[in-house]
């Protein structure tokens, strides 16, 4: 059975009196992310993470459903995860472990929980038929920090992703193709994103987007989720080191700060991306016009 | 199999000298009991009622030796359907023995079969109207395993909870659907007083010619048959055999161990049913 | 047993170590939000008396080993047994430094409004259970038993908000009987951000499950006199303004509720003593 | 969760083919009712176990007839696993299961649900105090029985609804007691004594004589059945049945399943269910019905006898050891 | 100049070999399959390499995963001690989560070790050792002393500094290995420049040994390094700064010609300060 090793005492020595000095391995601030990398596929809702070495894939898809009885006027949204050994060779297949249900209930609470996908918009008749919006986390490297970048690649995706028109009358649902009529967005009404620190150094030191190397050396972690306006989604600390009240507020702080850039960034790839399809676009019909002609 | 695990898993198994020295004075006249009860005495516990107010009926029990048990009994409305196989299913009882994986089908069976006896008249107290019943959850959780078998146990926090069971009162008509009493001081108790009461079942060893009742893990390994009597009012209304033991038994002692079994559940319902009248 | 911090009450909290014996007292003032009235355990009259009746002979003592706790805040009545330090059960779980600190928590079928069996499975479970072990891991001293496993068993048989709160306070109480080593208790309680139609919100110490369904809150469990915060949980949306009230007044309740535990463990170790079991 | 190991069949669409048998027209056997049911019972019958035995009930005189079946094989002593405890006594396991087409109608999943656990316990506790454990340390002795057919439905599910107990299980625990004591001696484990398994139930009675036809008009009343049983109850006397089966369509009100050694005339189990007290005191009661089962009991034990010593006799015959032909017939046991 | 890199893929079968006198017979290395009599498979994509003057050919190729092979020099991990020896891992490819294959290091695989006098090591200790033997039963076994001398040579526990990963052919060149391949280039080049009667020019890339960033690092900074034929590289200096900056210039330098590396180090120096 493949298991994690455990780092050698060299490095965790070494990585703690680094940390002292306020030095961190890849040489990146404490406080500071790895270098995010967005890019989208060319297929609406498909958004692909990277966070250093760290690599997410989100797929988002929708569906035609009835909606469960007892919420007749909401959508459907579900995130599945799963961790498979393509991530790491410590993972197995098949097998929940206690890591990937406590990954897979902090994306639910950061995202769904928190409503940023309005499921009301996803209604088409009422206890009918619905959206379901599934949006599907793939793990292609794990170096720490999947719960950021997972977030930041489902709600990227979310964004992305445009449904197919629809138009109800009366009895009488049709769903329009994409090349019959332009597919709508999802009504995203937030954008939260995700900041795990990690504490060091009976919470002397707390990093942000630890690597995996840090990961298995921390104390103690804490995942804030926040989007731009300012409002908490989610806190999650589930035990760990014991940290002081006013260090967790200045947490809080510094999460606002990087989520203000994550998010800029974000939205900045997703208008890149609008614009290049724009021009492809246009190529494709001027060349069909060249056919035509 | 799963009693034994319940029965047997804590602690180590006795060595032959034990096991001998036990078996003699076990088989003595009058037989000498380690804890020195006499052989139809049990061993004392601790009982209170109603303690859970999101349950139509609660009790709690704990034993001298660390055994816990809790029961909660809960009851809603359900629709008779034309595949349910028929009132048998409208009392579910679950067994759930704490640090175990599954729930205990051998204690669960006991005392689902005793319940469910026919002729008690439960049954026929779930009817609401014609297309209505209660559907009763008995949810039965042994908190921590005693270090003997748990079937006493279990079944005497059952009849308590039972015993302490209300539903609200039914005011709508037959054919309509269900409408009840919001007043719980107007709640019609599941086994109201003078009908056949809930049962209990009692554990019985016989070690030679002596019979004992409450054994102990102990006293269970050094006997030859151990049996769960079930009782109901006066009558028996079932009788198990439990893993423990080390032989046969003649049909004489049987006799005896319901006769005296039938004896001193009677003495046990009149000591349950002050529990609540004490105060 | 009322403490009152910024206007925040708790609800009647009992804590006791092994049989309840007195009546719980509800302390809460009357305030705007109205506990749920579709339990049906609210117009129980006989909800609250309870009986200690001996069938034979009363006197009895526990072993040592397995006394559980219980406590209960308002109507979450939680039960919690500490089997440990002991052999490891599983291979997993053995640990050549430390003990390994296991949790099991179950919700009784019965214990909600509606019955309803949740499996070992069940994410919030297990979520539940890797959050308490983990707070319980760093602050027993588990270094002093290597290769060993302290196992801490948590029944809830009435759910009305608080649940991870009262579990947190059930296991501290159950530990410290077991005499388990650990560097100082950990108390833990919830706080929920309420807003005043005038906009002048203030903080409400101990939600109910009424008040968990309407209004944002925190659970949180701080460490002994230090008031560093273990365990942090906040599970619906709230300005980021409003946390520091939050968890002021938090880490003010978890206090409090630190002098009543400490009441109740000091109370029964002079029990204990006085009965001559030290 | 599903077991993934196995490849299971459609979850829905297959639907088996329900013939109109047993459940609209009960072919009733009218046998008196002290008398037993016919068995076959065969040994020997898996050659990789130490031992095993088939056992059918009744022989089938027609095709159709319902027919309770079952198998058994029985392996060690064999070395317990190496992780195990050191153990003074050999240990016995016993496991029965229902084969997924035993039951009509809807097939049986491969998972193991409480009756099973139920009756394998039952029968592990039936048949352990008969084995010499003492004379196999540190070994494991482990019995399964395999249920293949089932009379056409366990009686468990209710389908007497206001009737009375349900003699299905106990049946089919009887049976499979008396079929793995065949499969125990087959394998020549040392023994105290053979068990047997036997049933025995309280019906009502009218003149002396139990009237199947009066049972069946009760039945077809349906609803009324439980009033008519209670105001039955008051006159018609109870009557002892051995050998009840689910078809034989009685309305029982107390039944007993037993676990009878017969040259030592002691119990290894028993089983009652239903109330007593019916006619006079509980315990006269019960032991009027435990005799009975140990009464249908001693018959079985005959049989197993029988099946026993045929199977000896063929192997002692192959060895050599004796001439001529001791072994009559093609080595089955058959009682009337 | 074109570079003619022979690139070959598992199951293609190599033309018969060249060979200027006949009856000479070839060791085949690694990464092929003979078939007799005289027909070559590839069994691992890479470069092809034939020395015609040792009368050998191999393939050549960079991997992640480490498989031990005897008196190879590696960097290992303690993961436990039983009776007589010390459990270790072996592990081998840079990426986040390394793979590990696990090897035994005798109590007594130490220089002048006795039971009393034995170094103790700890879970989590990086020793650095020989591999005595390579088998493909059993696990491989360790030794943390020189095969010849009997001394110590640098092998045993590495105390301090920071364990690192890069690829097994990184490691390979910081190890010297590069020296062997080149020179077979530069002959090659030679021959064929002569072939075609030209005159041969090195581009710079034939002769890098592809170390220079050590050769370079070691001018200005002090540091101790030892380098693991399993793809892990051990760094001791005084100075965790020091430690990273050598660290981060060997990670960075894998695909940089000679020039490029002095130049990296260069300006890594300069941001050392």
């Amino acid at each position: 059975m493949p298991r994690e090793i455990d780092p050698t005492i060299n490095e965790k020595s070494f990585i703690l009196d680094a940390l002292n000095q306020k030095l961190r391995i890849d040489g990146r601030d404490l406080d500071s992310f790895r270098e995010l990398e967005l890019n989208f596929g060319d297929d609406y809702g498909l958004a692909d993470v990277q966070l250093g070495k760290t690599r997410v894939l989100a797929r988002v898809s929708a569906e035609v459903v009835k909606p469960f009885t007892d919420r007749p006027f909401d959508g459907i949204f579900t995130i599945t995860t799963e961790l498979g050994p393509m991530a790491s060779p410590a993972f197995e297949p098949g097998r929940q472990t206690e890591q990937e249900v406590l990954l897979s209930r902090l994306i639910e609470k950061a995202i769904r929980r928190s409503n940023a996908l309005d499921t009301e918009s996803l209604c088409i008749v009422a206890g009918q038929k619905c959206w379901q919006i599934r949006a599907d986390v793939h793990f292609l490297s794990h170096d720490g920090a999947l719960v950021d970048a997972s977030c930041i690649a489902v709600v990227a995706a979310l964004q992305h992703f445009r449904r197919p028109d629809v138009s109800v009358e009366g009895e009488k649902v049709t769903i329009h193709t994409m090349t019959e009529r332009i597919p709508v967005p999802l009504s995203i009404l937030h954008v939260p994103i995700c900041v795990t620190f990690s504490f060091y150094l009976d919470g002397e030191v707390c990093l942000v987007d630890a690597t995996l190397q840090e990961e298995q050396l921390r104390q103690g972690d804490m995942t804030i989720t926040l989007n731009k306006f300012g409002e908490l989604c989610q806190i999650a600390k589930a035990g760990g080191l014991a940290i002081n009240g006013l260090n967790l507020l200045r947490c809080a702080k510094i999460a606002l700060v990087k989520v203000g850039e994550i998010a800029a960034t974000v939205q900045r790839r997703l208008e890149e991306d609008a614009a290049a399809r724009v021009r492809r676009d246009n190529l494709l019909e001027s060349k069909a016009d060249n056919e035509r002609a | 199999m799963a009693p034994l695990q319940t029965s047997q898993q804590t602690g180590t198994p006795l060595s032959p000298a034990e096991l001998s020295y036990l078996h003699t004075s076990l088989t003595l006249t009058p037989p000498i009991r380690p804890d020195s009860r006499t052989p139809t005495q049990f061993r004392p516990l601790v009982a209170e009622s109603d303690i859970l107010p999101s349950t139509n009926g609660s009790a709690r029990m704990i034993w001298g030796d660390g055994g816990e048990c809790v029961v909660g009994v809960k009851a809603e409305v359900e629709r008779n359907s034309a595949t349910s196989v028929g009132p048998r299913d409208w009392i579910e009882i679950n067994v759930e023995v704490s640090g175990q994986r599954d729930d205990d089908a051998f204690l669960g069976m006991t005392v689902a079969e005793s319940l469910l006896v026919p002729g008690s008249g439960v049954l026929e107290r779930l009817v609401l109207g014609e297309r209505f019943h209660w559907k009763v959850f008995v949810d039965i959780l042994l908190l921590a395993p005693p270090l003997s078998h748990p079937a006493t146990l279990l079944t005497l926090t059952t009849y308590l909870a039972l015993r302490n069971t209300f539903l609200p009162k039914l005011i709508s008509e037959v054919v309509e659907d269900p409408v009840f009493d919001d007043d719980w001081d107007n709640a019609l108790p599941l086994y109201p007083v003078g009908k056949i009461p809930p049962p209990i079942t009692l554990l019985v060893v016989n070690v030679g010619e002596n019979i004992f009742f409450d054994p102990t893990r102990e006293e269970l390994s050094a006997g030859d048959v151990v049996l769960a009597v079930s009782i109901c009012g006066k009558k028996v209304v079932g009788v198990r055999t439990l893993e423990g033991g080390s032989g046969g038994v003649g049909r004489a002692v049987v006799k005896r161990v319901i006769k005296e079994s039938c004896e001193v559940a009677e003495e046990v319902f009149s000591n349950l049913n002050s529990v609540g009248e004490g105060d | 047993m009322e403490c009152v911090t910024c206007g925040a009450t708790f609800r009647g909290l009992r804590l006791c170590h092994s049989n309840p014996t007195h009546d719980t007292s509800h302390n809460r003032p009357s305030s705007h939000l109205h506990k749920p009235s579709s339990l049906p355990s609210t117009s129980h009259s006989f909800l609250k008396k309870l009986e200690n009746v001996p069938l034979r002979n009363p006197l009895t003592r526990r072993p040592p080993h397995r006394r559980p706790s219980y406590v209960e805040h308002g109507n979450t009545k939680v039960i919690c047994s500490v089997n440990g330090p002991i052999e490891p059960r599983a291979a997993s779980a053995r640990n050549s430094e430390r003990a390994t600190v296991t949790v099991d928590v179950c919700f009784a079928a019965f214990s909600g409004t509606d019955r309803k069996k949740r499996g070992k499975s069940d994410k919030r479970v297990l979520e539940m259970q890797s959050a308490l072990s983990r707070t319980f891991a760093t602050t027993l001293l588990t270094t002093l038993h290597p290769r060993s496993e302290v196992h801490i068993s948590l029944h809830i048989l009435s759910q009305d908000g608080s649940i991870l709160a009262t579990c947190v306070n059930a296991a501290t109480l159950a530990l410290v009987d077991a005499g388990v080593p650990m560097s100082d208790y950990v108390t833990a309680c919830t706080v929920a951000s309420y807003t005043n139609p005038d906009e002048s919100g203030e903080p409400l110490l101990d939600m109910s499950s009424a008040e968990e369904m309407d209004l944002p809150g925190i659970t949180l469990a701080t460490v002994g006199r230090s008031d560093k915060i273990s365990l942090l949980q906040l599970e619906t949306k709230v300005r980021l303004e409003r946390l520091e009230g939050m968890l002021a007044v938090g880490i003010d309740g978890c206090g409090k509720i630190r002098q009543l535990l400490d009441g109740v463990i000091r109370e029964h170790g002079n029990k204990m003593a006085r009965m001559g079991a030290l | 969760m599903t077991d993934r190991r196995r490849i299971n069949g459609p979850l829905e669409g297959t639907i088996p083919p329900v013939f109109l048998t047993s459940s609209t027209h009960k072919s009733i056997i009218k046998r008196s009712p002290t008398t037993l049911r016919k068995i076959f019972l065969k040994t020997g019958l898996t050659p990789p176990a130490t031992g095993s035995a088939f056992l059918e009930l009744p022989t089938p005189s027609t095709h159709s007839t319902p027919t309770l079946k079952l198998t058994s094989s029985v392996y060690g002593p064999r070395p317990l696993p190496s992780s195990t405890t050191f153990s003074s006594n050999a240990r016995l396991t016993a496991e029965l299961k229902f084969s997924p087409f035993s039951t009509p109608g809807r097939r049986r999943g491969y998972i193991r649900d409480g009756v099973e656990r139920d009756l394998s316990a039952q029968l592990s506790i039936a048949l352990g105090k008969s084995v010499a454990v003492g004379k196999y340390p540190k070994s494991a002795i482990d019995v399964f029985v395999s249920v293949l057919d089932c009379e056409g439905g366990l009686g468990d599910a209710g389908d007497e609804a206001g009737g009375g107990v349900d003699v299905g299980l106990m049946s089919v625990l009887a049976t499979a007691i008396s079929c793995a004591s065949a499969a125990i001696a087959d394998a020549g484990i040392e023994c105290f004594d053979l068990v047997a398994g036997g049933v025995a139930g309280l019906v009502l009675e009218q003149g002396g004589v139990v009237e199947e036809d009066r049972v069946e008009k009760s039945l077809e009343v349906g609803q009324d059945s439980d009033d008519a049983r209670r105001g039955m109850r008051k006159n018609g006397k109870v009557t002892l049945v051995l050998d009840p089966s689910p078809i034989d369509g009685y309305i029982i009100l107390a039944a007993a399943a037993v676990g009878y050694m017969a040259a030592r005339d002691e119990l290894t189990l028993v089983w009652t269910k239903g109330s007593m007290g019916w006619d006079g005191d509980s315990t006269d009661e019960v032991e009027r019905i435990v005799d009975g089962a140990i009464t249908a009991s001693t018959g079985v034990r005959l049989v197993i006898n029988e099946a026993v010593k045929e199977r000896l006799l063929l192997g002692l015959k192959e060895m050599g050891l004796i001439r001529g032909k001791a072994v009559s017939g093609d080595g089955d046991a058959a009682m009337s | 100049m074109s570079l003619v890199v022979q690139v070959r893929f598992p199951g293609e079968t190599l033309p018969p070999l060249e060979d200027e006198k006949k009856n000479t017979t070839f060791k085949v290395g690694p990464g092929l399959t003979h078939i007799s009599p005289s027909t070559l498979i590839v069994s691992r994509a890479g470069e092809l390499n034939i020395d015609q003057r040792k009368h050998t050919i191999w393939m050549e190729s960079n991997s992640k995963r480490y498989v031990a092979s005897q008196n190879d020099a590696i960097i290992a991990t303690v993961l436990r001690s039983t009776a007589d020896s010390y459990i270790c891992a072996i592990p081998s490819s840079n990426s986040p989560v390394p793979s590990a294959s696990q090897a035994v290091l005798p109590h007594l695989a130490f220089p002048q070790a006795t039971k009393k006098t034995r170094p103790v090591l700890h879970q989590g200790s990086v020793v650095y050792a020989r591999i005595s033997l390579a088998n493909k039963h059993i696990d491989p076994e360790l030794e943390c002393y020189d095969a010849d001398s009997g001394k110590s040579e640098g092998f045993g526990e590495l105390k301090g500094g920071f364990v690192f990963g890069v690829s097994l052919g990184m490691a390979r060149r910081l190890l010297g290995d590069a020296k062997k391949t080149r020179l077979l280039r530069v002959r090659e080049r030679k021959a064929e420049a002569g072939r075609k009667g030209e005159e041969y020019q090195d581009v710079g890339v034939d002769m890098s040994s592809g170390r220079e960033v050590l050769e370079e690092l070691g001018e200005s900074l002090s540091f101790e390094l030892a380098v693991g034929r399993n793809g892990r590289i051990w760094v001791h200096s005084g100075d965790p700064k020091t430690t990273l900056c050598v660290m981060r210039c060997i990670q960075q330098s894998e695909f940089l010609t000679g020039k490029e590396q002095r130049q990296l180090v260069k300006e890594a120096l300069k941001a050392l300060g």
